[in-house]
């Protein structure tokens, strides 16, 4: 299998100390930390590659554009997708969200249109899409919660009607870690004939993503919570929408000739680029995507698999231990409360051991709503956890469970 | 007692714990637990101060020229640290308020409490309470 | 004065060869280059303090946002800003735009309404003012150019109605290097009443700028252009504005309360930054800006000056050239061409002597149509060019006009 | 001449300049000066390749089944690069020029002006010619 020990040595934040105490870090759903490889790939372009691409005919901005362009083939080649301009650079899974609402806004949804989302969904896939609804009249159907927290999928296919223009759903949850039934959601929305947008911000960390198999028709995520940079993420779109999907934002670099009375624009991912790109951020992005493929995202998915489930067995053992949406298919995220205690408390004290987790309502209030609390602690893994560190938490755990009763 | 005064034995309090980080935030626990709770009433949404964890309600009065402020947390930590600084406040004039340095929180070890990370409402708490001083000496 | 050799050595890519010469790096007005300093500080950040920010309890989480919301304040700072939340942090110039024109065309234009730019303007200035006018019956309305290149003050009166919404122009022509005179507009703006968005993108790298003097409504800049990291920007917003301006995207952490049916915003700088923000890039450009400021705005400004007059008097001996819009007042951009040939093919040639420029429309097409020109060769300077640097230019200028004739 | 010995002609004349590239470009300019103009009735918005700096003219058509190139550029260097590609490709046989790696250009030492930047339409030059050339495989 994979060698951790090998890996962890390739994380120089893990290396150190907080509080005196080694670093145990479980915050990997907000972002993960970066491999020496991606850290030197950003150095490296700025100490001996950096400059603007595209329209330069000088050699280092022709070495730029190659990277960069060849940085787009890698991360299209890791998603299964043959044609990579069907890969857009972004700042981020929000963005490019929101780049999707705004761009669907003018023209493909109208007044009274329905959009489906669910009870899980980021902020960031609510937000731009309640901004929309807000201002043209539109309407968000949320799907709902089984008892076991799963989604329910028969009120599910009850959501669709004829105004049903959109589903936008997460691949995983952020706060649960459970994990969409994409089989389901392809199923309904071939049916009922509605573009899906998958947000993959917590599965593409996790797990190997077969987008040429899933055919959604905007896929998005974020670098730097898979061990790449920060302001860099992709918007994927289906050949259908790469032609059509409306501008939303525009400026340099993503035309063929501009006056002021009009604008002839580019083909494929240029047009969606507007300014200098993120250039290192691309860069850095292709190179973490490379380190998780020689990992392999079975590997991976895998070790993080045993650790959710030896962490979940001991939290059950725990008995002020409140566990949410527990289950044996997730990917890499466990949240759960200490009864009677606030989460801060419980993440405020582990930080003082050096373990660094996520508390409150992890930009998912409709779901803490649902739950009817007001936040969770979030343990999430990264490739470089140890049952070791589980281990030690747990223990830790337990101090804190004491101290605060 | 001086601000300075109560500053100084709340300092000599924790000085005691040296660098057992355990002991001290069992005693912030348990000042955090002893807090006499505000009074129902004033659990308003006025009164409360919005961090973006654990939140605060904090309620002050004036009482023969000295501000009376009464305050609770629905975290307990978070308590502690507000019980500190309505020990250090609380009964005081606005004027000495309003010039407190509250420099006794980086001295005592809980200065990351005082962060800007909006995750408690301190920082928020403490702007607060400076403010209600502040009305209260125009008046 | 300025120790140009010390400030050299603290750029590593200054130190190499392109095709086996020294590089001679006088395309900044592209991108520039970067010290060492903003390097290391990013990598810096991967290495030790890595972690998402503001919602985290963690130390590591608490650090990072100290470090970013610091930067924040050194920005401000570096503009003469007092409420550093007037600084938004955005992925660029182009994106900072983007998000003004599409919070303006929410309430502030309406159909019928005109904006007036400058004929100088980049393309990422002008496009999203056009898709604008053009989805909903807006105007654009362009500053004309005198014999001199200069822009014609007195026509741009002219252009102010009562429909004039906005005004948008640059600080500094990206092609010209000339700089627009901000004591008119900030006179004629104040005069009719109309709200202005400065384009700082090429004159935040070269001179010092007090916004709190200038009073813009909207000012913008790009870090790459800046001696810091790509993928970072900001938007600079008036405190009007910054209470008003109509959220464009939206997503995570902007937020104080979200249900499915509404959401309460959180005030200040973070209602404009959703989802992650560059956070690197934040730390980045802060260093950059520090840089700056160790060097001192006001001697980078002479010594680019130094060597746009240096260089242009020297271009203005060379028969074949053609200078456009030369002028003693500029901030560090030199466009010239050679008579009867393709600035492709001088760009070219000088790129095997190791000398990168840009040539082309540098994406203002409208400028070129004006000239009447299909592109320019362009120069342009950072702090660490020299004179000896232009001296080199110069003479294999020549030989390249040989050699094409 | 089959593709390959026309390729190998040019590798010939090239090496001469070994590593003098000053010499090279002034070949290169020379190439560029001596291509045949196209004629200006196919100098059509339809027979241009848009690259982002420079234009490039091209027309195909097809004679006693032999592809016959003619173009033109606005950039001297990039005509150089034309005239190199038509000399290889012109008066070939549709399913050869198909089949044509073009990596001569590597071997003498330009393989730059093929990088996909979008300054030069070189790339996109080969790819219209190749496209052509399938088209009249099909016919
Ligand atoms: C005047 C001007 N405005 C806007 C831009 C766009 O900046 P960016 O590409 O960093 O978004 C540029 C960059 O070339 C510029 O020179
Ligand atoms: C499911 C999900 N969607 C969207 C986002 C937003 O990602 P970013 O902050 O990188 O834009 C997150 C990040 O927390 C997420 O977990």
């Amino acid at each position: 299998m994979i060698d951790i020990k090998k890996i962890r040595e390739q994380f120089p934040i893990l290396q150190q100390k907080v509080n005196g105490k080694p670093l145990v870090y479980f915050d990997n759903g907000a972002t993960s930390q970066k491999p020496e490889v991606v850290i030197d790939a950003i150095g490296n372009f700025y100490k001996t590659g950096n400059s603007n691409i595209h329209r330069g005919v000088h050699t280092l901005s022709r070495l730029a554009t190659e990277q960069f362009e060849q940085s787009r083939k890698t991360i299209a080649t890791h998603f299964h997708i043959k044609n990579e301009q069907q890969i857009i650079f972004t700042s981020g899974t929000t963005d490019s969200i929101n780049k999707v609402a705004q761009g669907l806004a003018k023209h493909h949804l109208k007044s009274g249109d329905e959009i489906i989302l669910s009870t899980y969904e980021h902020h960031s896939n609510i937000l731009p899409w309640q901004l929309w609804a807000q201002k043209n009249g539109g309407v968000l159907k949320v799907i709902p919660l089984l008892e076991d927290n799963s989604l329910d999928y028969v009120a599910f296919e009850n959501l669709f009607s004829e105004k049903t223009k959109l589903v936008a759903i997460t691949h995983v949850s952020n706060t649960l870690g459970l994990i969409t039934n994409l089989q389901k959601i392809k199923e309904l929305t071939q049916k009922y004939n509605v573009p899906f947008l998958l947000d993959g911000a917590q599965s593409a960390p996790h797990m190997r993503i077969d987008l040429n198999q899933i055919e959604p028709d905007f896929f998005v995520c974020s670098a730097h919570k898979m061990y790449g940079p920060t302001g860099a993420g992709i918007l994927y779109l289906s050949e259908k929408w790469l032609g059509t999907l409306p501008l939303a934002s525009t400026g340099g670099g993503t035309i063929k000739t501009v006056t002021f009375e009009k604008t002839e624009y580019a083909e494929g991912a240029l047009r969606f680029e507007p300014g200098t790109p993120h250039i290192a951020g691309a860069i850095g992005f292709a190179t973490a995507i490379k380190f998780m493929d020689e990992v392999g995202m079975n590997h991976l998915y895998e070790h993080e698999s045993y650790l959710v489930n030896h962490a979940q067995k001991a939290l059950k053992q725990i008995r002020e231990v409140e566990l949410y949406g527990a289950n044996d298919h997730k990917a890499g995220v466990i949240s759960f409360n200490v009864k009677g205690q606030h989460p801060f408390d419980v993440g405020t004290l582990l930080d003082k051991y050096g373990i660094a987790v996520r508390t409150g309502h992890h930009c998912t209030q409709p779901l803490m709503q649902c739950l009817g609390v007001q936040g969770t602690v979030r343990i999430s893994f990264a490739v470089y956890n140890t049952i070791e560190e589980v281990d030690f938490f747990i223990e830790k755990l337990k101090k804190v469970i004491t101290m605060l009763q | 007692m001086k601000i300075e005064d109560v500053e100084k034995e709340i300092l000599e309090e924790f000085e005691f714990f040296g660098d057992d980080w355990e002991a001290k935030y069992e005693h912030l626990i348990d000042l955090g637990k002893s807090l006499p709770l505000i009074e129902a009433q004033f659990k308003t949404e006025e009164n409360i101060i919005q961090g973006c964890q654990s939140r605060v309600w904090l309620n002050s009065e004036l009482k023969d020229g000295k501000m009376i402020f009464t305050a609770d947390s629905d975290a307990i930590i978070t308590k502690g640290m507000v019980a500190l600084m309505i020990r250090v406040l609380s009964g005081q004039k606005p004027e000495d308020i309003v010039n407190a340095k509250m420099d006794f929180v980086d001295k005592i070890g809980l200065k990351e409490h005082l962060s800007p990370t909006r995750a408690n409402g301190l920082v928020s708490m403490i702007n607060r309470m400076k403010k209600e001083a502040i009305l209260n000496i125009e008046k």
